[in-house]
């Protein structure tokens, strides 16, 4: 199910989406309150492996987010971040965007996934604005999420499309939040934030130290 | 004490031209697609329109972008798919635009309900949305001092309400909805259901004091 | 029902309690969010004339308080500021405090009626401690009211027991709020707290001004 | 997940000496009488109890007071009809008063669980419980500073729970109940009645991710 990459010299294997999303979902314990941030992350939860009782939040105002409802039968007001339908899950609770967000600042989610343009060694992230200054900004609630949540994990491609890193030394997009990531997820690495910078967690199989380093800017420890 | 209107045209009648008026809902749950219709029809321009997402599609606050009634949006995610209109006017520069955290915006929409001058928060620290805004260490943390947002009216989206003005909501469609009732001068809610009868007072997500009128509209298109 | 006081050579007419809080339900006009103050203040809901609906406010969570239950009818978790048994009145609505103190703070009460142990002429409010030290303080919702609700009534009488003057200057207590106060009810008279001082609005029938000015440290205006 | 527990005594067994634990409850109704008497028999000592009130008679927090557990109280009206234990304390310099007004004590207490660093009111400015606090004047109006408040441990009383921790309240029962849930590291619920179902999701007005654990307690004194 990988592909196979060539940049920089190096020759990488690469984890499809569906397989990234299935190894995040690997590190979500039994009763967690798990944030998905919008895009890739929301497929997370399909992967968590049975018999874990994960509790999803949705900053639209829903505690206990569940599967998509068959066709036909979706509810136009039941909707997560990512603006697709939903259901609520055994447990779930609905309440309004103040309280949501207390939720969220106030350290009482376990988990959020995000996806990023950029992460820093000193776990800076940059997932909200390029510097192109044609598109206007949209923040959503990835700000309140990182400076609230204690564990944040990142779930991105290793590289851009054209090829360029997106693990720095240093962000050049503009920040989400300062020091805020814990581990980042990408297609050819798991990586934790250390206070010395990215250390190795795993790589994808066929995935050598160096291949990968040709391919981040910042310096990976072991 | 009766706070119904009959029709959604009275309910949005007293809003003037270069008016602040909040907008409920996320995403496309809890918007009052009716009230704001009336509003396009009722002809008030130079808007400044508080709300999560500047519409999408030919719909909802999209169509007061379109039809160029909005002079500023005050919002967290104005670039969703298909904000066509949104980005058409910024390009342009016909519209203003801040963007603010998501949280932060709700917080701030509840202290101008709540009648705080402003809060710490996190949200935000070291980050481009909070350069020129005052910031403070707490205990090796920093913080943002952030105003309360007020606005003259909010147009909202419920379930049920009855005549002293209470309202209740169906699943994610509360939102924005209860803090926007709270921060705004005059607050108009559209409700899928006027009940004949109090509702349950254990009920209630937003009393009735915060909410001067209740108009039923049904559709949800 | 009136009582007549002999005080600083003055010979005074004092309305009762009850006609007091019947004086002061006068001035609640039909639709009005209204917070009654515990003690005195909450017997003006009882005397607020037919045809008017008022909604009132009780800090602890409730808006929409209806009138006492019959006995052996009393909800235990059903009370009022006052920690009176209370009833639900049709359009009620129940919640926490932070929002209850919301509604009061953020302006959307209309009128709150207290008890005081002074009022100045500028308007300042003492009705939270007096000078004993031997008392623990007690503030509850009172400088929340005050700061939030556009027009506070205060409702009392004229003097202290010994006869002092309640209506100063100055208030000589730890103030619950500066510049606060509306409107003055008495025994004696009424008076509105204008930029000049008090402003007599009417005074009791049997009362001249002369008198009551004798019993009041602050001037007197009409 | 379940976060029931069988009786009060398991509930409350994590207290440690020194700790901080609000209490929910205004006058006697939302008071959990069960944990409090649990706690008492429990033993931890030199608590720090932030309620709204300090006790009355012979029941709730004076039981806490007359045993000589608390060294200090947070509280808005510390002296109602009844409250001699507190009084008695006091008097005699055993236990340690701060006095909030009501609603600053019920904001700092949301704002810690809110994730907010502070909050600026006009409540109590130009008074005695201002002294010492930074002020600011905004638009001509005068503001304290305020800070959050937390606890270690939040002792509530709701009217119906779920394995979740989710909570429903009856009647006037909310008061302080569910922002001291939020801002409470670890906060125990003692409910009228526990459900063998999940609670309405519209119904819940606490929920379950700011509690740690529930006990059913179906008396009421």
């Amino acid at each position: 199910m990988t592909t196979v990459l060539n940049l920089n010299g190096a020759r990488l294997t690469a984890l499809e989406d569906a397989e990234l999303a299935a190894r995040v979902a690997q590190d979500i314990p039994d009763g967690a309150y798990v944030n998905l941030g919008i895009g890739k992350p929301t497929h997370v939860s399909a992967y968590v492996p049975e018999g874990r009782e994960v509790i999803y939040h949705s900053e639209n105002g829903i505690l206990g987010v569940g599967p998509t409802p068959p066709e036909g039968e979706e509810d136009l007001e039941l909707i997560d971040a990512s603006k697709r339908y939903v259901t609520a899950a055994p447990g779930a609770a609905y309440f309004e965007h103040s309280d949501s967000f207390a939720m969220m600042r106030g350290g009482h989610i376990d988990i959020a996934v995000l996806g990023a343009y950029q992460v820093a060694e000193t776990g800076d992230l940059a997932n909200w604005a390029t510097l192109d200054e044609k598109f206007p900004p949209a923040v959503g609630g990835a700000m309140d999420l990182v400076v609230g949540v204690p564990r944040i994990l990142v779930m991105m491609r290793h590289v851009n499309h054209d090829g360029t890193p997106k693990l720095l030394k240093r962000c050049t997009y503009p920040l989400t939040g300062l020091g805020v990531v814990s581990r980042v997820y990408t297609d050819l690495a798991v990586l934790d934030v250390t206070p010395g910078g990215f250390r190795v967690v795993e790589l994808t199989k066929g995935n050598s130290l160096e291949d990968v380093q040709a391919v981040t800017e910042a310096k990976l420890l072991t | 004490m009766d706070k119904t209107v009959t029709d959604l045209e009275s309910a949005v009648a007293p809003i003037p031209d270069g008016a602040s008026v909040m907008i409920g809902g996320f995403g496309s749950s809890g918007i009052p697609f009716g009230l704001i219709d009336a509003l396009l029809a009722q002809g008030a321009t130079g808007l400044t329109v508080i709300s999560n997402n500047a519409g999408a599609g030919e719909t909802g606050i999209a169509k007061l972008l379109k039809a160029g009634r909005v002079a500023k949006v005050i919002c967290s995610y104005p670039r969703s798919p298909g904000s066509i209109w949104f980005e058409k006017r910024y390009e342009a520069g016909e519209v203003a635009l801040e963007v603010v955290p998501q949280g932060t915006l709700a917080e701030r929409i509840r202290a101008a309900g709540a009648g705080l001058g402003g809060f710490l928060t996190p949200t935000g620290y070291g980050t481009l949305l909070a350069e020129g805004k005052e910031t403070r260490i707490i205990d090796g943390r920093g913080y943002v001092l952030e105003a309360p947002l007020p606005a003259d009216f909010a147009l909202l989206r419920a379930d049920r309400g009855d005549r002293w003005g209470n309202l209740s909501f169906h699943a994610t469609a509360r939102n924005f909805n209860p803090v926007m009732a709270m921060a705004s001068k005059h607050a108009v809610a559209e409700v899928r259901q006027l009940s004949d009868t109090p509702l349950d007072p254990e009920r209630v997500v937003t009393p009735g004091i915060f909410v001067q009128s209740v108009v039923e509209y049904g559709v949800r298109p």
